[in-house]
C-alpha cells in the first residue's frame, strides 16, 4: 500500500511540476518593450493602419519609427515619460529597438495586404489589441493571438476555405 | 486549369550543369562537403547523370538533367503516412517540410530516386548564410526535400498577374533552372494550354519522358537529341558535291 | 547579321516589359528581420534591389542582374539584355554568391611579418600600404631602377589593366607582363599571320553546318561559353531542316565531344598534321572553294615574288607531303576517316574549323593553328553567315597619352625582363612563363620588385616551382589578390582587390557575331570588408607618387577615369543606348548594365584582310617580314641569316615551308621509354583559376562525366590501366621529369591508350578552406617549355609515367 | 517415466519468481549495460542527425528497417504458433504456449521501435496519428502492430491469469509481488463459471489473432511492395514475409526453449519431443520458405526486367552474393539435414538449426531491403551501404533488449502454463478412466490368445 501511495506521489508531483513549467514558459512572459506603448491611449484617436502603415502595402505591418510619432507628439499632447523617451529617439535619430511580438514561423508566407485588402479587420487575428495598455499575456513571440501550430493553421485554413481562398500547402508554406 | 510541366531538349543541352548550381542558390541548398558527397548525401533538386555506354574509341556519353518529375501520379505521394507531399490542383507535387516526419518512404518509393534527405542540418559558413533566398525555407535536418519547380516563382507571378488582373503568361514563370540554361534548353510552362512552348514541344515527336512504362505520368518531358545524317548513299554524296558551287553562289 | 540584330532587339524590348512587371510583386513577399522595424519599410523600394553588374569569373564577361535584399546579394541571374549571353549564366556565373561570400576571403590590407610563406601578417590601413609601396618605388626609381620593377596581370580587368599600364608606363618600367600569352599566343598570332587580325576572332557558327572542332573545348572553357552553348542549340535546333554536323578531334572524350557528334581521338599535338591531311583530300578532289581561293588568299599556287624567285605554294607543299595514309600513323587517324572528314567538312558549308587547347596549347601550336585556320580559308568562310567575322570594340574615348619624364623614358627603353620581343622571343608580347630563368639569371637585370594583380603563377604556371625559387629573389612582392593563393602567401604585402560584384569596371566581352559590347561592372552591394578595387588604389597610388605620375591619372578617382571612357561611347550616339545628354545615358547605362552596337556590315566585294597582301595569306609574308625585322634589328641579315635564325627558333622547316602551314613535332620533355604515356591537362566548366577554386558548389560538381567531385582524378583508358595493374578509384602518382603528384585513378573510356587526362583547378597549397590541400595540380608535371617563335607552353604534351602509389 | 509429485514440480517452475540466482543478475547486468549502450547510441544519433548513420542516398533504409522487419517476423513466434496449435487443439503445445506467447509480446515491444530510430524526425511521431493518411502503407503497418501488439497482450494475459492466481497464493501478502499478483490475478479463484468463461475468451481470441498475425506481416510486406521497386513489387510478397516469419518465429521459439529448458530447469516440461514436433514444423517452413525464394527469384529472372535483374545479379554474384548464399545455406541446406534426419533432429541439432535460421532470416531481411536501393534505375552511382556503430550498437541493443525483457519476464511470471499442463492432466486423466470404465469389446488378439489357451 505504501508503494501505491509513493507510486501515485510521484506521477502527482510530477504533473505538478510539469504543469507549472508549462505555464510559466518564457513565452508568456511581458515583453520589456523600449518604449511602454500604451495602444489603449492610441487606438481611439488613431487608426490602427496609422501608425502600421505596411498592412495596407506590403507584407509587413511594420512599427512606426519615431518620426511618426513625432507627428503628433512634435506637440505637447502628453506628458508621459514614455512620451519624452520617443523624442529623445527622434532627436538622436535613433532607430526605436521595437521587440518584435508577432513573428511567424520561418517557413510560413504571409502578406497583410491581400487579408487587409479583403476587408479582414485586425481583430481577427490580433486580437482585442487596441484596448490594452501593455500587451502581455497570450501574445506570443511566435504566432498569432497566442496560437501556434496547428491551432494556427486551423484558424487560417477554416477562414480561406469559408471565403473560398486557396487552401493548397504551397499557397502558405515556403 | 494550369498543370505545370517542363521540357528539356536534350539536344540543346550543353552539360554545363548551370541549372545544377541554379537551383541550389536560388532553393537554399545547402553543399554537402567532401566526405559528404562521397557518401551520396549531397543534395541536387536538379542534377546532370551522365549516362555511358560503349568502349574506346567508340564510347558516347549522354547527358542528362534531372529534376523531380512531378508526376501525374506520383508514387511518392501514394505512401506517405503524414501528408507531408502531396500533389497540388496545378500538378506540382508539393513538400511540406514542417510536416514531414522523415521516414523516407517517398524516397525509396521515387522510382527516379529524386528525393532528397537531410542526413544532418545544412552547413554554411556565416558568411554564406546571408546569401540565402529569404523566399525559400532552409530546411532543417530530418526531413526530406526536392525540386520543386520553383514554386515561389510561380507564386511571384501568380502575385503579379493578379495585380495587373490578368492571366500568367506563356514563358512568365521560369524556373531558376530553366531561367539560367545558357543552351536555351530548358522550358518550363503550362501543359495544359494547347498553345503554350512546353505543351507544343511535349507533343513533338521527339518528346518522351522517363520510365513512361511505370504510369507515373511525369511532366518533364525530355526532348531526344537528333542525329546528323551519318548514312549518306553515295549517289547522294555526288548529288551534293554537284549542288555545292550553287549553294556557295546562294550563300 | 540584320536579322540577328532584329532579334536581339525584340528580346531586348520584351526583356524590359518583364523586369518592370519582376519588380512589383516582391512588395508582398520576404519577409522583415526585426532588426530593420523600420518605418515604412518596403522590400520594394527598400529591400529588394534588381542591381545590373558583369561577370567576372572568366573571359566571356557575361552580363548579370544581382537580386539584392537587405544589402545582400540572394541570387545571380544573366542579363537578358545582353546580346552575348541573353540572360543566362554558366554555373560559375550561378555560384558567384559563394565567391562573394567566401568565408576565407581576404579582409584587409596586411604584411607580412615573420618570413615569406610563413602565415604570419599584421593588418595594416590602406593609407599606410599605400604610403609604403609609394615610397618604395618612388626610392627604386630615384635610384634608377624603375625598369626592374615588374607588374604581372592575370585575366582580372582589361580596363584596370589600362590603368596599371599607364601607371608602368610612367613610372618608367616596360616590364607589363601579362600572362594571356601561356596558352593563347599561338591563336592570336596565328590570326595575325594568316589573317592580318591580332587578336581572337568570332565564329558565327549559329549558322554553321558543320565544325571542326580541333581540341575546342567549346562547351566548356573556350572563348564565350554560355554564348557557344546557346549556338550549339542554334546548330541543333535553330533552323528547320538543317542539323549542323558537329566534330570533335581531341585526345579526350570532353564534354564538349559528348555534344559533338563525332569524336576522333588523336595523339597530342599532332592537330596540324590532320588539318593538312584534310586540305589535301579537299585540295586533291577540288572541293575547295575555288572563287574564294582565287580572289582572296595569297600562297594557294606556286608563285614568283617580285624579284623573280620561285615560292612554293600552300597547294603543292600539301599534295606533296600530307596524302591521308602519310599522317595516319602520326595522328592515329584512319586514312579513311581523313577523308570523310574532309568531303563532309568540304561539302556542308557554312563550315568552320576552331581550334582551342587541343590544337594550340603546344609548342607547334603556331603551325597547328595556321594549318586549321587554312581549312577556313579553303571553304572560303570569311565575313560571310556561319563564318569567321572580326569582334569590334566599343567606341571609347582614348585618353591621353601619359605624361613621361626622362626616367620614365629611360626606363621604358630598356629590355623587358622576359624577353618578350626580343631576338628570342620574336613574335611574343608577353611570355610571363620566361620570368623565372630571367630572375634566376638575373638577366637582362634584377627585378627590385614584382606586382601581381590576378595572376597566381605559383598554381598556374608550367613547373609552377621554378616561379616560387625566382620569387624569393625579389625584395618587394605585392599581391592584389582578393584570395589568399600561393603567390599572395610568399608576398610582403597584401593589398585585397574587391570582388566582382563589388566594383566598378568596363568590360568588352566578345560575341559571335561581332558586336560591339560594353558591359558596365558596378558594385551591386558595399564592400563586404576593408578591400578597395585596384583600379582606385592605382589612382590613388599615382597621385600619392606624384610628379609626372601623378600627372598622368588627371582623374580624381578611378571612377572618372572609367566615365570619361565610357563618355565616348555616348558621344558616339549609336547602339543601344543614345540619349541626349551624359546624365540620361549614364543612369541607363547603370540601369541596364550593358550597351552594344551591332558589327559594320560586311565590306562589298567580299572580306578584306589586313595583310601584307590584303588577302588571307597561306605564305605568310608577316611572319618572313617580322623575322627579317629582327634580324635586321640585332644587325644581322640575308637569307642564310634566317636559316640559322629559323633554326635557332627551333623551327625545323627551312625555307618557304616555315612560312608555310605544316606539321612540326611540338617540344617533348622525357623519353619516351621511361615516360610512355602523354599527359593531357584539360579545365572543365566548373573551374576557373584560383578565384573559383574555393567554391564548394562548384567542388560538388566537378567532372560531371565522370561524376568525380571534390577531388582531382586521372583518366587512364581501362586497357592502360589494366597494363599498369591499376584500378579505378586508386590513388596513383603520376610522375613526369619536373615533378610528381597522387591522384585517383579513374578508369574512362574515353582516355586514349597512350594518353592520360588531369583535370585543372586542384592542388591548391594555400588558399580557402575547402581549396587548401585538395587534390593534385598538373602544373607541378609540366617543365616549363615553350615555342620561341610566340611563346606558347605546351599544356598537352608531357611526357609522364603511372604506378600505383 | 518417472513423474515428480505435484507439489515438486510446481516449485520448479515458481522457484524462479521467488529466488533470483547470480546468473540472473549477470545477465541483466550484461544486457541491461547493451541497452544503455545502445540508449546512448540513439541519443548520439538525435543529436547528429541521421547523418550519424551509413544511410545515404540512394540506400535511404538500412538495418533499422532490416531489424524492423525481422524482430516482427520473429513475434509470429508465438502467438500465430500457440493460437493454431490451440484451434488445432494440439494437446503437446501445453507446456510452450506461455514462452511462445511471450516472445510475440516482447518482438513486438522491440521491433516497431525501429521505425523510431528510423524516423528523421522522431518529435513528430504524432503527425502520424494526427494526420494519418490511410492510403498509405505505413498508417497500416502502425494499425496492424497496434491491434497485433494489443491482441497479443490480451492472449499472453488470458490464460496467465490462473498462473498469477496461484503465484499469488504463493507469494507472501505484503510482498510488492503479492500486490501485483492481486492486481494482475483479477480476482481468479478458479470457479466453474471463471474458468468457462476464461475458456471462452481464449478460444476467441485464438480464433482472432491469426488473421490479425497473418495480417500483420502481409502489411510490413506490402511496405515494400506497394512501391514500384525492382523486387520488391511482387504479388507473393506477403505470404513471402508470412512463412517467414512463422519461420524465424518457430527458430526463435525453440532457441527460447532450450535457453529456459536449461537455465531453469525446465527439462520435465518442455520434452524432447516438443522440440521434435516443433522441429519438424521448422522443416516445413524451411522447405515453405524454400519454395517462396525459389519463386520469387524464379520470376524475377524469367521476367527478365534489366531493373529487376539489375538487383537480382546483385545479389546472385555481385556484392550481395556472399550473404545472398550465406541465407541459403544457413537457412535452408543445413537446417533441412538437420531436421530431416531424426537421428539429427535432437534438441542440439534443433537449436543449431534455429540459430542459423534466424541469422539466415536476419540476412533475408537485409537482403530484401538493402539491394534494391542500391540499384536506382537512374544512372546514379551505384549505392554502397555500410551500418556505422551506432546503427550496430543498436541492432545489438534490441537483441539485448528482447532477452532482457524476457528474463524479467521469467522472474515475475511461470513461464510454462502450470493449469493448462494440469487441466490437460486431468483431461488426459478422465479420459483415461472414462477409457477404462467402458465395457471394452474383445480384441482380435484376446480372442486368438483365449482360443489357443483354451
Amino acid at each position: 500500500m505504501k508503494e501505491t501511495l509513493v507510486f501515485m506521489g510521484g506521477v502527482v508531483v510530477l504533473l505538478a511540476g510539469g504543469g507549472l513549467v508549462l505555464t510559466t514558459s518564457p513565452w508568456q512572459a511581458q515583453v520589456e518593450q523600449p518604449i511602454a506603448f500604451n495602444h489603449a491611449k492610441h487606438s481611439p484617436i488613431l487608426a490602427c493602419t496609422s501608425c502600421h502603415s505596411g498592412v495596407e502595402v506590403g507584407v509587413a505591418a511594420t512599427i512606426p519609427q519615431a518620426d511618426k510619432c513625432m507627428v503628433c507628439h512634435q506637440a505637447p499632447v502628453s506628458s508621459s515619460p514614455e512620451a519624452a523617451k520617443v523624442k529623445v529617439f527622434a532627436e538622436q535619430g535613433r532607430q526605436i529597438p521595437w521587440v518584435r511580438l508577432f513573428d511567424l514561423r520561418d517557413d510560413l508566407i504571409f502578406a497583410h495586404k491581400p487579408h487587409i485588402q479583403k476587408g479582414l479587420a485586425c481583430q481577427t487575428c490580433h486580437g482585442d489589441i487596441g484596448s490594452m495598455a501593455r500587451i502581455t499575456q497570450g501574445f506570443g513571440t511566435e504566432g498569432v493571438n497566442g496560437l501556434r501550430g496547428r491551432e494556427l493553421m486551423a484558424r487560417c485554413f477554416s477562414c480561406h476555405q469559408a471565403r473560398g481562398v486557396s487552401t493548397d500547402c504551397v499557397t502558405c508554406h515556403k | 486549369m494550369t498543370r505545370w510541366g517542363m521540357v528539356i531538349d536534350l539536344d540543346k543541352c550543353a552539360a554545363c550543369q548551370a541549372c545544377v548550381v541554379a537551383c541550389r542558390a536560388e532553393n537554399n541548398v545547402a553543399f554537402a562537403g567532401e566526405e559528404e558527397a562521397a557518401k551520396g548525401r549531397a543534395i541536387f533538386w536538379m542534377q546532370l547523370l551522365p549516362v555511358a555506354e560503349g568502349e574506346y574509341p567508340r564510347m558516347k556519353i549522354s547527358f542528362i538533367p534531372v529534376p523531380c518529375m512531378h508526376c501525374d501520379n506520383p508514387p511518392c505521394v501514394k505512401v506517405c503516412p503524414v501528408n507531408a507531399t502531396y500533389k497540388n490542383e496545378e500538378g506540382l507535387v508539393g513538400q511540406i517540410y514542417t510536416r514531414c516526419i522523415g521516414c523516407r518512404l517517398c524516397t525509396v518509393a521515387c522510382p527516379y530516386t529524386v528525393r532528397f534527405f537531410n542526413w544532418y542540418d545544412p552547413q554554411w559558413p556565416t558568411e554564406m548564410a546571408s546569401s540565402l533566398n529569404p523566399e525559400v525555407y532552409v530546411r532543417p535536418r530530418g526531413i526530406v526535400e526536392k525540386c520543386s519547380f520553383c514554386v515561389q516563382r510561380i507564386r511571384r507571378a501568380k502575385e503579379t498577374a493578379k495585380a495587373e488582373g490578368r492571366e500568367i503568361r506563356d514563358g512568365e514563370v521560369q524556373t531558376a533552372c530553366a531561367q539560367t540554361c545558357p543552351g536555351h534548353a530548358i522550358y518550363f510552362g503550362d501543359l495544359d494550354d494547347p498553345n503554350s512552348t512546353v505543351s507544343r514541344l511535349a507533343h513533338s515527336g521527339r518528346a518522351f519522358r522517363l520510365m513512361e512504362d511505370l504510369g507515373t505520368e511525369p511532366k518533364v518531358y525530355y526532348l531526344a537529341s537528333g542525329e546528323w545524317d551519318v548514312f549518306k548513299h553515295p549517289d547522294e554524296e555526288a548529288i551534293s558535291r554537284r549542288r555545292l558551287s550553287e549553294r556557295r553562289k546562294q550563300l | 547579321m540584320r536579322v540577328s540584330r532584329r532579334r536581339f532587339l525584340g528580346l531586348a524590348g520584351a526583356a524590359a516589359g518583364a523586369a518592370v512587371g519582376a519588380t512589383f510583386p516582391q512588395a508582398l513577399l520576404g519577409d522583415m528581420p526585426p532588426a530593420q522595424a523600420a518605418e515604412e519599410f518596403l522590400p520594394l523600394v527598400k529591400g529588394e534591389r534588381q542591381v545590373s553588374s558583369t561577370c567576372a569569373l572568366c573571359d566571356a564577361r557575361c552580363s548579370i542582374v544581382a537580386r539584392v535584399v537587405d544589402g545582400r546579394v540572394v541570387k545571380l541571374e544573366g542579363n537578358i539584355l545582353a546580346p552575348h549571353n541573353l540572360g543566362r549564366l554558366c554555373p560559375k556565373g550561378q555560384a558567384g554568391l559563394q565567391v562573394l561570400y567566401d568565408p576565407d576571403r581576404l579582409r584587409w590590407p596586411m604584411r607580412r611579418v615573420g618570413p615569406r610563406g610563413s602565415g604570419k601578417w599584421e593588418r595594416v590601413s590602406w593609407p599606410q600600404a599605400l604610403t609604403q609601396v609609394s615610397e618604395q618605388l618612388g626610392e627604386l626609381r630615384a635610384r634608377g631602377l624603375a625598369h626592374t620593377v615588374v607588374f604581372q596581370v592575370g585575366n582580372g580587368s582589361h580596363f584596370v589593366e589600362g590603368l596599371i599600364g599607364r601607371f608602368m608606363t610612367a613610372y618608367g618600367s616596360p616590364n607589363l607582363v601579362h600572362q594571356h600569352h601561356l596558352g593563347a599566343a599561338a591563336t592570336t598570332l596565328a590570326n595575325y599571320f594568316s589573317q592580318g587580325v591580332r587578336d581572337f576572332v568570332s565564329y558565327d557558327l549559329a549558322h554553321d553546318n558543320y565544325v571542326l572542332s580541333f581540341g575546342a573545348s567549346f562547351m566548356e572553357a573556350w572563348r564565350h561559353t554560355v554564348e557557344t552553348q546557346r549556338l550549339l542549340g542554334e546548330m541543333r535546333r535553330g533552323r528547320p531542316g538543317l542539323r549542323a554536323k558537329i566534330v570533335q578531334i581531341d585526345p579526350r572524350y570532353s564534354v564538349s565531344a559528348s555534344k559533338a557528334d563525332e569524336w576522333i581521338p588523336i595523339h597530342p599535338g599532332s592537330d596540324g598534321a590532320l588539318a593538312l591531311a584534310l586540305a589535301h583530300v579537299i585540295i586533291a578532289e577540288e572541293l575547295y572553294d575555288q572563287d574564294f581561293v582565287r580572289a582572296h588568299t595569297f600562297g594557294f599556287e606556286d608563285w614568283r615574288d617580285k624579284g623573280g624567285l620561285a615560292h612554293l605554294g600552300f597547294k603543292t607543299l600539301v599534295l606533296r607531303d600530307y596524302a591521308p595514309a602519310r599522317v595516319e600513323r602520326l595522328t592515329g587517324i584512319p586514312a579513311a576517316t581523313i577523308t570523310k572528314l574532309a568531303r563532309e567538312f568540304a561539302t556542308n558549308p557554312p563550315a568552320v574549323a576552331i581550334s582551342g587547347r587541343g590544337g594550340e596549347s603546344q609548342t607547334n601550336g603556331l603551325y597547328n593553328r595556321l594549318a586549321i585556320h587554312c581549312l577556313n580559308a579553303l571553304v572560303g568562310s570569311f565575313d560571310q553567315p556561319g563564318g569567321i567575322l572580326t569582334e569590334s570594340m566599343p567606341p571609347f574615348t582614348p585618353w591621353q597619352p601619359p605624361v613621361l619624364d626622362a626616367t620614365a623614358r629611360a626606363g621604358g627603353e630598356q629590355p623587358r625582363l622576359d624577353g618578350a620581343g626580343s631576338l628570342q622571343l620574336p613574335f611574343a608580347t608577353d611570355t610571363s612563363q620566361a620570368l623565372p630563368e630571367a630572375i634566376l639569371r638575373g638577366e637582362p637585370y634584377s627585378p627590385q620588385a614584382m606586382f601581381f594583380y590576378y595572376s597566381n603563377p605559383l598554381f598556374s604556371r608550367p613547373q609552377a616551382q621554378l616561379h616560387r625559387e625566382a620569387l624569393e629573389k625579389i625584395p618587394l612582392t605585392v599581391s592584389f589578390s582578393p584570395f589568399m593563393d600561393e603567390t599572395t602567401a610568399q608576398s610582403d604585402l597584401v593589398l585585397p582587390d574587391a570582388l566582382y560584384l563589388e566594383r566598378w569596371d568596363v568590360e568588352t566581352p566578345p560575341c559571335s557575331d561581332g558586336c560591339a559590347i560594353l558591359g558596365l561592372r558596378q558594385p551591386v552591394v558595399a564592400p563586404l570588408y576593408d578591400v578597395a578595387s585596384t583600379g582606385e588604389v592605382m589612382v590613388r597610388l599615382a597621385h600619392e607618387m606624384g610628379g609626372t605620375i601623378g600627372e598622368s591619372f588627371p582623374w580624381g578617382s578611378y571612377l572618372e577615369a572609367l566615365q570619361e571612357s565610357c563618355a565616348g561611347v555616348f558621344l558616339a550616339k549609336r547602339g543601344t543606348l543614345q540619349f541626349p545628354t551624359w546624365e540620361e545615358f549614364w543612369r541607363e547605362l547603370k540601369a541596364q548594365g550593358i550597351w552594344w552596337d551591332a558589327p559594320p556590315l560586311p565590306p562589298a566585294g567580299g572580306p578584306k584582310f589586313a595583310t601584307p597582301s590584303g588577302k588571307f595569306e597561306f605564305y605568310s609574308q608577316a611572319l618572313e617580314m617580322g623575322l627579317r625585322e629582327a634580324l635586321a634589328r640585332s644587325g644581322a641579315a640575308g637569307s642564310q641569316g634566317v636559316e640559322r635564325y629559323l633554326e635557332s627558333l627551333g623551327v625545323q622547316a627551312r625555307g618557304d615551308e616555315a612560312f608555310l602551314p605544316h606539321y612540326e613535332p611540338g617540344l617533348r620533355a622525357g623519353e619516351e621509354r621511361e615516360y610512355p604515356l602523354t599527359l593531357v591537362t584539360f579545365k572543365t566548366m566548373t573551374g576557373s583559376g584560383s578565384r573559383m577554386a574555393n567554391v564548394p558548389f562548384m567542388l560538388e560538381i566537378y567532372g560531371p562525366h565522370v561524376r568525380k567531385k571534390w577531388q582531382s582524378w586521372v583518366e587512364i583508358n581501362p586497357e592502360t590501366a589494366r597494363r599498369l595493374g591499376v584500378r579505378d578509384g586508386e590513388q596513383v602518382w603520376v610522375e613526369s621529369l619536373v615533378g610528381r603528384i597522387k591522384a585517383v585513378a579513374k578508369l574512362y573510356e574515353g582516355a586514349m591508350p597512350e594518353v592520360v587526362n588531369m583535370p585543372y583547378g586542384f592542388g591548391h597549397r594555400e588558399g580557402g578552406r575547402w581549396s587548401r590541400g585538395r587534390g593534385a595540380n598538373p602544373n607541378e608535371l609540366l617543365p616549363n617549355i615553350y615555342s620561341p617563335l610566340g611563346g606558347n607552353s605546351s599544356w598537352s604534351g608531357t611526357r609522364v609515367k603511372v604506378y600505383r602509389a | 517415466m518417472r513423474r515428480l509429485p505435484q507439489e515438486e514440480a510446481d516449485s520448479v517452475l515458481f522457484r524462479p519468481l521467488m529466488r533470483s540466482s547470480w546468473r540472473f543478475y549477470v545477465a541483466v547486468l550484461i544486457l541491461g549495460s547493451m541497452v544503455a549502450w545502445a540508449g546512448f547510441a540513439w541519443l548520439y544519433q538525435l543529436t547528429q542527425g541521421l547523418g550519424a548513420t551509413g544511410l545515404n542516398r540512394p540506400v535511404y533504409w538500412g538495418i533499422y528497417i532490416t531489424n524492423f522487419i525481422f524482430f516482427i517476423g520473429i513475434s509470429h513466434a508465438g502467438t500465430l504458433i500457440s493460437a493454431i496449435l490451440r484451434v488445432a487443439h494440439a494437446g503437446w503445445r501445453r507446456p510452450i504456449t506461455r514462452s511462445a506467447e511471450a516472445i510475440t509480446v516482447f518482438a513486438l515491444m522491440v521491433g516497431p521501435i525501429n521505425i523510431i530510430f528510423d524516423l528523421g524526425r522522431p518529435d513528430r511521431l504524432l503527425n502520424v496519428f494526427i494526420f494519418g493518411r490511410y492510403q498509405s502503407p505505413l498508417l497500416w503497418d502502425v494499425l496492424a502492430i497496434t491491434t497485433y501488439f494489443t491482441g497479443s497482450i490480451l492472449y499472453l494475459y488470458l490464460p496467465l491469469i490462473p498462473d498469477i492466481a496461484m503465484a499469488r497464493d504463493r507469494v507472501r501478502p505484503g510482498h510488492w509481488k503479492h500486490l501485483l499478483f492481486t492486481l494482475l490475478a483479477l480476482g481468479w479463484r478458479g470457479t466453474e463459471l471463471q474458468k468457462k468463461r476464461l475458456h471462452r475468451a481464449i478460444g476467441i481470441m485464438s480464433v482472432i489473432i491469426i488473421p490479425i498475425a497473418v495480417s500483420v506481416h502481409t502489411v510490413v510486406s506490402w511496405v515494400l511492395a506497394m512501391t514500384v521497386q525492382p523486387m520488391w513489387h511482387s504479388a507473393i510478397f506477403g505470404p513471402y514475409f508470412v512463412v517467414g516469419a512463422i519461420f524465424s518465429g518457430i527458430a526463435t521459439l525453440l532457441i527460447a526453449m532450450a535457453v529456459l529448458r536449461k537455465m531453469l530447469h525446465l527439462e520435465d516440461y518442455l520434452k524432447p519431443d516438443h522440440f521434435n514436433k516443433l522441429g519438424l514444423l521448422l522443416l516445413v517452413m524451411t522447405l515453405l520458405w524454400l519454395y517462396f525464394t525459389f519463386s520469387e527469384y524464379l520470376t524475377t529472372f524469367y521476367g527478365n526486367a534489366p531493373d529487376e535483374l539489375s538487383v537480382f545479379y546483385s545479389k546472385w554474384h555481385g556484392e550481395f552474393a556472399w550473404l545472398f548464399w550465406t541465407m541459403v545455406v544457413v537457412t535452408f541446406i543445413i537446417p533441412f539435414f538437420i531436421l530431416a534426419i531424426p537421428r539429427t533432429r535432437t534438441i542440439t541439432g534443433v537449436v543449431i538449426a534455429s540459430i542459423l535460421i534466424n541469422i539466415g532470416m536476419w540476412i533475408e531481411r537485409y537482403t530484401i531491403v538493402v539491394p534494391t536501393l542500391t540499384r536506382p534505375r537512374l544512372p546514379y552511382d551505384i549505392g554502397v551501404y555500410l551500418p556505422t556503430w551506432v546503427e550496430l550498437s543498436i541492432t545489438l541493443g534490441e537483441f539485448a533488449g528482447l532477452a532482457l525483457l524476457y528474463v524479467l519476464f521469467t522472474r515475475l511470471f511461470p513461464i510454462v502454463s502450470l493449469w493448462e499442463i494440469k487441466e490437460g492432466e486431468e483431461e488426459e486423466r478422465e479420459k483415461a478412466q472414462r477409457v477404462l470404465a467402458e465395457p471394452k469389446p474383445e480384441g482380435k488378439l484376446a480372442a486368438l490368445r483365449r482360443i489357443v489357451s483354451g
